[in-house]
C-alpha cells in the first residue's frame, strides 16, 4: 500500500440496528490496522470527522424505508467508487422487511400516535434494488472476519473469499454433529449461506437463516424435511419469513406455504 | 511413498517479470526468470504452469515459449477476470510465483512422418506456439504442416510478425480467417472449419491438434472427420476450473478424466463423449 | 496367531501405544453422536452405547452390555487425520523486491487410530491411490500416513445403512492394519487380537499375551458373520458403471434434484471424497499472504467456475457428477470404486437421499 | 455575546449509535429551543411481532439494537417466562447475569474509550486519539474485546447472540470451559481499575442538575436482570405497573417516542441512576475506588457519567469473576414450559438504563400485543433539558466550542438512537 494515497473509506447507515457497522469497531485486533490501511473519511458512529467524497470504498448498512433515504442512496452511489452492502438489512431488506408482507398504514398507526409525522415507504428494500452494488456481504450481523476479508480483498484488488455454499459445509469443517440428523432439530442450514461459522448447530439449535439463502437453495425440499420432523405449516412459514424473509428464495417459499394455508386469499383460486 | 518433492508441488517458486509485451488490447506476453539464479523450468509443448499473483490468486496458464531454447519462461495471457486483470497491471521487475510444469504434451512424436494440421481459435494459438517452434526446429520430421487460425477480428490476431515469418519461410502453410473483417482486411472471413476444406492432406497419415473454445474444437474435429482423418489422430486441449494442478483437488474432472494430469491434451475418442455432453 | 486380551486390560494396549510415542485417536460420545477425537484412556470410549441409523437419521442408544466398540460408524471419518478439513500450505511475504515462501512444517506426531472399521481401511486405501499414487504425492498426507498406526476393530453388528457386503469391503478387516481386534461379550468380555504388520507384531510380542483358544477364535468369526447377516442394504455392482454412464440424460436425475439440497453433507462425511479448495488470503497490509486447503464439494456452484460461469449450474448435474464419479468414473480413474459401503452419506443426508435406492431406481427403469 | 442570536444545527451526530441531529435556537441571548432530533427511520418491531410465536422474541427483538441485543433478549425472556410461569434460577440465572456482564463491559468500554473520551481530550475519534495515547486506546480495545469474548462464549457471538431462549439456553458451558475465562477476567479487573482512575482524572465542566433517577433495585445485588422499579423521589413499584406510571408521547420532529414519569415529568435512566439508587450494592472494591477518586455515593454531573460507567465496568468484571468461580453445571440447559394465554412483563438494566417489555399471548403462545420501551426514549427529555441548561450556562463559548459541548452533552447519555425508534405508544390520544 503506498502512503501517498490511502483509499478513502465511508460507512453509511440506513434502517438498521447498527450491529453491522459495530462489527467494524468490534474488530479490536484489526481496527488500528484498518485505520492504518485506509483513510476513514466518513464514519459517524466512530468519528466526528466528516470528509466529503469521492470515496474509494463505501460500506452501506441498512435498508431503504423512506423516500428521503431512497434519494440519499443515489447520492452515495455517485460519490463511491466501490459500494459494498453489509448485513441482512442492506442485502435483503432485513427484519423490517416483514412489513412488506402486510399493510404498512396499519403498522404506523399501531406504533405511532401521529402517523402523519412519519414519512415511510410501504416496503423495506435492499440497497441493490436502488443502485448498483459491487459486493454484498451477508449476515445478521455480518461476520467480523468476513468484513476484514472484504476490506483486505478490496485493498489487494482481489475477489473476497466469501463462499456461497451452505452452512452445513462450515458445520462439517468444524466437525460439529448435525442437529437435524442426530437430534431431529429442524434447521435451515442446508439452504442458508455459510459465513457465521455454523454457530447455531454448534450450540445445539437449528439455523434460523440469518445469512440468507445460499446459492441454489432447495427451499421446498427443506420445508418437506421440516414437515416430516413434525413442524407445522405455520412454523415453516415463519421460519422462512424471518430475518431474510424478503430475499427471493425465502420469500417465494413462504408465499407458497401461505397460499396453501389460506387458499382463499389468493385471487386466482376460486 | 517416494521422497517429498522440493519444493512441494503446491509451493510456488518466485519468478521475476523480465519483459511485458502487450499483444492486443487485453492480451499480453510475459517473459519470466527465476528469482533464484539457475532455477530453470524444463517443459514440453502443451504443458502449463500455475501462475500465482501475490495476494490475488493463482491461475493455470499454458507455456507459449520454445521448449528447446534454454532459459526464460514465456506466457501469453488474456486479461479475463480478477487474477488475470490484476496481472495485466504488473510491470517488468515485479514478482510472481510459478508452479509446474503440469500436464501432458501435444503428440509431436506421433506426428512425425505425417501431415500436421494445427487448428487454433483465438488465444488457442498461445498453447500451440511451442509445437510450432518444435516443428520449425525439426521440420524434416514432418510432411505438410498447416496452421489454421481463426481470430475474432484482425486486431485480435496474436503474434502477427511471427505468423508472417513462418509463412514467408515456406515451412508452414499459415492460413488465417477472422469472424469479423475490418477496413483493410483482405484475408478470409469465416470460421476455421472453412479453411479445412481447401487444404491438401493424406488422411491416413495425418495428425491434427486443435486448441480453442470447446465449440470451435467440436466443429473443427467434425470437419476433419469429413476429410477422413481418424478420430484418434485428432487431439484437443481442454480447459476446466483448476485449483491444484496436481490431481488432488478434483475440480478439473471431465467425465473420468482429470484435465491436470490426464490432459490438458486428449485424443478425440477419449474425450468425445464428454465434449458432446452438456453438463449444466 | 491370534491372541486374547481381557477387556479390562484394554488400557495396557493404550499404554503400550503411548509408550511408543503415539497419540491416540478414537471413538467417543459428543453432542449425541460417536465421533473420532483424541483419546486419553479407555474411559473416553463410548462403552455401552450404540448407534441407530437410517436415511437422514442417527440416534445414540444404550446397549444392554458394556461393549466398547458396540456402535458402527459416526459422522467423522479418518480422513480428518490425513486430509484435515482445513490446513495451511504456506505463507508468503513480499518485501523489498523479494518474494519468499515458507512451507508449513509437515506433521511429526505419530498417531494411533483406534477402532478403524474394515470399510474405513478400504477408504484409506482408496485415498492412498488418489493422494499418493498420482504424479504428485501429497506431502502432508504421505507424512501422516507413514506415521500412523492402525488398530482395526472388526464389526460384529451392522447399521441399517451399511452395505459393505455389496462393496466387498467388510465387515471383517483383511488388510491395511497393524492390529485387528474382535470384541467378544460372551461368555467373557475379551478381544481377539491379531497383528497385520511388523509394527503390530512387535507390539503384541511386548505385551506378552495368551493365545486365543479355538473357541474364542470361533466366537470372533461368528461375530463377524453376525454382522454380515444383518446387512440388508444392497448396491449390486454388476454393470453399474455402464448403467450410470448410460443414464446421463435420465429423467430420474430431476427427481433426485427435487429432493437434493446441494448442501454437500454427503461429500463432507464420505471417507473417500477428497475434493478440496485452495484459498489464497492476505492480511490488511498486503505484505503477507497464505494459502489454505480445505474440503470442497462437487455440490457447489463454485466448484466448476471458469471465466464466464459454472459448468455445472444445476443440482441435477451436481448430483449426477457425484454419483457417477463415486460409482463409475472412479473405476476408470483409480481402478476401484469410490464407495466403500459405510452408509455415511445415507445417514447424514438431511433429506435422507439414499444412493442405493437411487441406483435401484435407475436399474428398475432400465429393466422396464 | 449578551444578545446572542444563532441557530446551531448538527445534522449528523457523531459517535452515537444510530442517526440523530442536534438543534439549538438562541434568540436575544435566550435559548429558545434545544432538541435532540431523531430521524432514524422507524422499523415497527411491535407491529410485526404480532402474530409471531412468543418463543421467537429473543431472536427478533435482539435485532432492535446491535449494541445492546442482550438487553432485549433478557427482557423478552423474562416477559415470556412470566406468561408461562417459569423462573430460571441457580446456574441458569447466573449464566444470564454473566452474559449481561459481557454486554455491559462491551458497551460501556466502547462508550468510554471510543465515543466519549475523545471529547474530553479534544480528538475527533479514538483512532485519532491512538496516535498520542496508543497505550490507553489499546487498553480500551482489549477491555472491550474481553467483554465481547464473554458474550461469544455464552451467546455464540457478540452481536445478536444465538444461544438465548425462553427458559434458559440451548447449550451451557462445562465448568472446565468456563474456567478458561478466568485469566482474562483477572487482567480485565486490573485494567478496569486503571480505567476508573484514568477517567476520574479527566477535566469535567462544572454542570450539575437535580434529576429523578429511575432504575431497578434488587435486595441482594446491583441490578442487571431483576428488581423493583425505584427512584430517588419515592417511586417503588413492581415492573408490571410500569404502564401506570410512565407514558410515551409522540412529538413531531422525531421518529421516536418520548417517555415521561406521569405527574413528575422527565427522568433519567442509566449508569447515574443505577449508581445513585444502588451504591450500597456495589462491591467493596468499587465503593472504595469511587471514594478514592472523589466520586461519592451519588453523581449529578452527567459529564462524569464516564467515571460511573468505568465503575460499572469494574463491577461487571468482578461480578463475572464471582460467577465463573462459583459456577456449577445446571441439570438442563433450559426449563420446559407449555405456551398459554397471558400477559408478561420484563424489565432489565441495559447499559443505557431500564428497558421494558410487555407481551400478551393467546393459548398457543402467539403474540397478540407487544410493547417495548427502550432506555433512550426515556432519557430523551432529560437530554433536551440538559441541552437547554448547558446552552444557557455556556452562552459565552464560541459557536464551534458550544456545538461540541452540546454534542458532548448528548453523548453523556450514550444514546442508542436505533433503539429509540421502534416503539409503540401505550395510550393513543
Ligand atoms: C490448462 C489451462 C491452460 C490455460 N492456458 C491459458 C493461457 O495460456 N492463456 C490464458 O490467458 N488463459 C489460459 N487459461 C485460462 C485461464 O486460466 C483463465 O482465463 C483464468 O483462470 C481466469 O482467471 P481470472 O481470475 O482472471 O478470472 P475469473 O473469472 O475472475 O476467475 C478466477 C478464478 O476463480 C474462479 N472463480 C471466479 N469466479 C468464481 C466464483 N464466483 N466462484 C468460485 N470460483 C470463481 C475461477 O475458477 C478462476 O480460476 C488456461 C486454462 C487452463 C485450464
Ligand atoms: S441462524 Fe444460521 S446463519 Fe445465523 S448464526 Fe445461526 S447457523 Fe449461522
Ligand atoms: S445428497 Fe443429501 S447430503 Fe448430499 S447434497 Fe444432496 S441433500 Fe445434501
Ligand atoms: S459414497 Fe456414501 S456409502 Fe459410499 S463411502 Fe461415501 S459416504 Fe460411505
Amino acid at each position: 500500500m503506498s502512503d501517498t494515497h490511502k483509499p478513502k473509506l465511508a460507512v453509511w447507515k440506513f434502517a438498521s440496528c447498527d450491529g453491522c457497522q459495530l462489527s467494524l469497531l468490534d474488530c479490536e485486533d484489526e481496527l488500528l490496522a484498518v485505520a492504518g490501511a485506509v483513510d476513514i473519511a466518513y464514519f459517524p458512529e466512530a468519528t466526528r470527522r466528516m470528509d466529503g467524497g469521492p470515496y474509494d470504498l463505501s460500506l452501506v448498512e441498512g435498508s431503504i424505508t423512506t423516500p428521503h433515504d431512497a434519494e440519499r442512496i443515489q447520492a452515495i452511489r455517485k460519490v463511491s467508487k466501490t459500494l459494498v452492502t453489509i448485513g441482512a438489512c442492506a442485502t435483503s431488506g432485513g427484519i423490517q422487511a416483514l412489513r412488506n408482507f402486510r399493510d404498512v398504514k396499519a403498522f404506523t398507526s399501531l406504533v405511532y400516535a401521529h402517523p402523519a409525522y412519519i414519512d415511510t415507504l410501504a416496503q423495506s428494500t435492499p440497497i441493490a434494488e436502488h443502485v448498483k452494488v459491487d459486493f454484498e456481504l451477508r449476515g445478521c450481523p455480518i461476520n467480523k472476519a468476513q468484513l476484514v476479508e472484504v476490506i483486505s480483498a478490496f485493498l489487494n484488488q482481489r475477489k473476497p473469499l466469501v463462499p456461497h455454499h451452505s452452512v452445513c459445509v462450515e458445520c462439517k469443517l468444524k466437525e460439529q454433529v448435525c442437529v437435524m440428523v442426530a437430534h431431529q432439530t429442524p434447521c435451515l442450514g442446508p439452504v442458508t449461506q455459510a459465513g457465521c461459522g455454523a454457530l447455531c448447530p454448534g450450540f445445539a439449535r437449528g439455523c434460523y437463516g440469518c445469512f440468507g439463502p445460499k446459492e441454489s437453495p432447495n427451499t421446498s425440499s427443506i420445508a418437506q424435511q421440516w414437515r416430516e420432523m413434525g413442524a407445522s405449516e405455520q412454523q415453516i412459514l415463519q421460519a422462512f419469513r424471518g430475518i431474510n424473509g424478503y430475499s427471493e428464495a425465502f420469500r417465494v417459499e413462504s408465499e407458497r406455504i401461505e397460499k396453501r394455508l389460506h387458499p382463499s386469499d389468493d385471487p386466482k383460486t376460486p | 511413498m517416494g521422497p517429498i518433492e522440493q519444493p512441494r508441488p503446491m509451493t510456488p517458486r518466485p519468478f521475476r517479470i523480465e519483459t511485458v509485451k502487450q499483444e492486443t488490447s487485453n492480451v499480453f506476453t510475459w517473459t519470466l526468470r527465476a528469482q533464484k539464479e539457475g532455477d530453470t523450468l524444463a517443459f514440453q509443448p502443451g504443458q502449463f504452469t500455475m501462475l500465482y499473483l501475490f495476494g490475488v490468486g493463482e491461475v493455470p496458464i499454458s507455456i507459449s515459449g520454445d521448449a528447446e531454447a534454454s532459459g526464460d519462461l514465456i506466457h501469453t495471457i488474456r486479461a479475463a477476470g480478477t487474477v488475470t486483470q490484476a496481472m495485466q497491471q504488473k510491470q517488468a521487475g515485479d514478482l510472481v510465483g510459478v508452479r509446474g510444469p503440469f500436464g501432458n504434451a501435444w503428440p509431436i512424436e506421433e506426428a512425425e512422418g505425417c501431415d500436421v494440421v494445427l487448428a487454433v481459435g483465438g488465444l488457442g494459438l498461445a498453447p500451440m506456439r511451442p509445437t510450432l517452434y518444435h516443428i520449425l526446429r525439426h521440420r524434416e520430421r514432418y510432411k505438410r504442416v498447416y496452421l489454421l487460425y481463426g481470430a475474432r477480428t484482425p486486431s485480435d490476431i496474436l503474434y502477427p510478425e511471427e505468423l508472417r515469418a513462418w509463412s514467408d519461410s515456406g515451412k508452414i502453410d499459415v492460413r488465417i480467417t477472422v469472424d469479423v473483417g475490418m477496413d483493410g482486411w483482405t484475408g478470409e472471413v469465416g470460421l476455421v472449419t472453412d479453411l479445412i476444406r481447401d487444404i491438401q492432406l493424406d488422411p491416413y497419415h495425418c495428425v491434427s491438434m486443435i486448441c480453442g473454445p470447446e465449440i470451435m474444437m467440436h466443429f473443427t474435429a467434425r470437419a476433419l472427420f469429413h476429410r477422413r482423418i481418424a478420430p484418434q489422430h485428432i487431439h484437443v486441449s481442454m480447459e476446466r476450473s483448476m485449483r491444484c494442478a496436481t490431481g488432488w483437488c478434483g475440480h478439473c474432472q471431465l467425465g473420468p478424466k482429470f484435465i491436470c494430469k490426464d490432459g490438458p491434451v486428449f485424443d478425440y475418442p477419449t474425450i468425445q463423449a464428454w465434449l458432446h455432453k452438456r453438463e449444466r | 496367531m491370534p491372541y486374547r486380551l481381557d477387556a479390562s486390560s484394554l488400557q495396557t494396549l493404550f499404554e503400550n501405544l503411548k509408550a511408543r510415542g503415539y497419540d491416540l485417536l478414537g471413538p467417543q460420545r459428543k453432542d449425541q453422536a460417536i465421533v473420532y477425537d483424541t483419546l486419553e484412556s479407555v474411559e473416553d470410549l463410548p462403552q455401552g452405547w450404540t448407534d441407530e441409523q437410517e436415511a437422514g437419521h442417527y440416534k445414540l442408544k444404550r446397549r444392554d452390555d458394556d461393549a466398547y466398540f458396540g456402535y458402527v460408524v459416526g459422522p467423522r471419518s479418518w480422513k480428518r487425520v490425513f486430509l484435515p478439513p482445513r490446513k495451511r500450505l504456506w505463507t508468503a511475504t513480499q518485501k523489498d523486491g523479494q518474494l519468499s515462501l515458507e512451507e508449513e512444517p509437515l506433521p511429526s506426531q505419530p498417531i494411533a487410530l483406534i477402532g478403524v472399521r474394515s470399510c474405513e481401511i478400504h477408504a484409506i486405501a482408496i485415498q492412498d491411490r488418489v493422494l499418493l499414487e498420482g504424479p504428485h504425492p501429497d506431502p502432508y498426507y504421505a507424512a501422516m500416513r507413514a506415521q500412523s498406526f492402525i488398530v482395526a476393530v472388526n464389526c460384529t453388528q451392522s447399521a441399517a445403512t451399511c452395505f459393505c457386503t455389496s462393496m466387498d469391503t467388510g465387515p471383517g478387516a483383511t488388510f491395511g492394519f497393524d492390529l485387528a481386534m474382535t470384541e467378544i461379550m460372551e461368555p467373557e468380555h475379551i478381544f481377539v487380537l491379531e497383528a497385520g504388520s511388523p509394527k503390530g507384531r512387535e507390539l503384541l510380542a511386548d505385551m506378552d499375551l495368551e493365545n486365543a483358544t479355538d473357541l474364542q477364535q470361533a466366537h470372533a468369526k461368528a461375530g463377524i458373520e453376525q454382522a454380515r447377516q444383518q446387512i440388508k442394504r444392497e448396491l449390486p455392482q454388476d454393470g453399474l458403471k455402464d448403467l450410470l454412464y448410460q443414464s446421463f440424460e435420465h429423467t430420474h436425475w430431476d427427481d433426485i434434484a427435487s429432493r437434493c439440497l446441494s448442501c454437500a453433507n454427503c461429500t463432507m462425511v464420505c471417507p473417500t471424497c477428497f475434493c478440496t479448495e485452495m484459498e489464497d488470503v492476505t492480511d490488511l497490509t498486503g505484505d503477507h499472504a497464505e494459502r489454505w486447503q480445505r474440503w470442497d464439494s462437487c455440490f457447489h456452484e463454485s466448484f466448476t467456475h471458469v471465466h464466464g460461469g459454472s459448468v455445472r449450474q444445476s443440482t441435477r448435474s451436481r448430483y449426477r457428477q457425484w454419483l457417477t464419479h463415486k460409482l463409475a468414473s472412479w473405476l476408470d480413474q483409480f481402478g476401484t470404486t469410490g464407495c466403500v459401503g459405510c452408509g455415511r452419506c445415507i445417514t447424514w443426508c438431511p433429506a435422507g437421499i439414499d444412493l442405493t435406492a437411487e441406483v435401484k431406481a435407475f436399474r428398475d427403469s432400465e429393466r422396464k | 455575546m449578551d444578545k446572542r442570536t444563532e441557530v446551531i444545527q448538527v445534522d449528523v451526530l457523531a459517535r452515537v449509535e444510530g442517526e440523530g441531529a442536534l438543534y439549538l435556537k438562541m434568540d436575544g441571548g435566550e435559548v429558545k429551543e434545544a432538541q435532540l432530533r431523531i430521524f432514524e427511520p422507524p422499523r415497527f418491531f411491535e407491529a410485526f411481532l404480532r402474530g409471531r410465536d412468543f418463543r421467537e422474541t429473543p431472536d427478533i427483538t435482539a435485532r432492535i439494537c446491535g449494541i445492546c441485543p442482550v438487553a432485549y433478549q433478557m427482557g423478552a425472556c423474562h416477559a415470556a417466562e412470566q406468561i408461562v410461569g417459569i423462573h430460571p434460577e441457580g446456574p441458569l440465572r447466573e449464566l444470564r447475569r454473566l452474559l449481561y456482564c459481557g454486554e455491559w463491559i462491551e458497551s460501556h468500554v466502547l462508550h468510554i474509550y471510543m465515543l466519549h473520551a475523545p471529547d474530553f481530550l479534544g480528538y475527533e475519534s479514538a483512532i485519532a486519539m491512538a496516535e498520542h495515547h496508543a497505550e490507553v486506546v489499546e487498553r480500551g480495545l482489549r477491555l472491550k474485546k474481553i467483554g465481547n469474548e464473554l458474550m461469544s462464549f455464552i451467546g455464540g457471538r457478540e452481536v445478536h447472540p444465538i444461544n438465548i431462549k425462553v427458559g434458559g439456553f440451548y447449550k451451557v458451558p462445562t465448568v472446565k470451559e468456563i474456567r478458561t475465562l478466568r485469566e482474562r477476567l483477572l487482567w480485565g479487573r486490573d485494567a478496569a481499575i486503571e480505567t476508573v482512575r484514568w477517567t476520574a482524572a479527566l477535566d469535567f465542566p462544572d454542570f450539575n442538575r437535580d434529576y429523578e433517577f429511575v432504575s431497578l433495585r434488587h435486595p441482594d445485588e446491583y441490578p442487571l436482570n431483576e428488581g423493583r422499579l425505584v427512584s430517588n423521589r419515592g417511586l417503588d413499584i413492581d415492573i408490571s405497573d410500569f404502564g401506570d406510571h410512565f407514558e410515551e408521547e409522540h412529538v413531531e420532529r422525531s421518529n421516536a417516542l418520548q417517555a415521561i414519569h406521569k405527574g413528575h415529568g422527565p427522568y433519567m435512566v442509566g449508569p447515574l441512576a443505577r449508581y445513585h439508587n444502588n451504591f450500597d450494592l456495589l462491591t467493596p472494591t468499587c465503593q472504595e475506588l469511587a471514594r478514592e477518586v472523589g466520586l461519592g455515593e451519588s453523581c449529578t454531573n452527567p459529564f462524569q457519567s464516564i467515571v460511573v460507567r468505568s465503575i460499572e465496568v469494574l463491577y461487571a468484571y468482578e461480578e463475572a469473576l464471582r460467577i465463573v468461580d462459583a459456577y456449577t453445571e445446571p441439570d438442563a440447559p433450559s426449563l420446559d414450559f407449555t405456551p398459554r394465554a397471558g400477559t408478561g412483563h420484563g424489565c432489565t438494566e441495559a447499559p443505557r438504563g431500564i428497558c421494558y417489555h410487555r407481551y400478551t399471548t393467546d393459548d398457543n403462545g402467539i403474540l397478540l400485543d407487544a410493547q417495548i420501551v427502550p432506555p433512550t426514549s426515556q432519557n430523551q427529555k432529560s437530554v433536551e433539558e440538559d441541552l437547554l441548561h448547558l446552552a444557557r450556562q455556556s452562552m459565552h463559548l464560541p459557536t464551534e466550542d458550544l456545538t461540541w459541548r452540546c454534542e458532548q452533552a448528548i453523548r453523556n447519555y450514550d444514546p442508542c438512537i436505533s433503539c429509540a425508534t421502534h416503539f409503540l405508544k401505550i395510550f393513543v390520544e
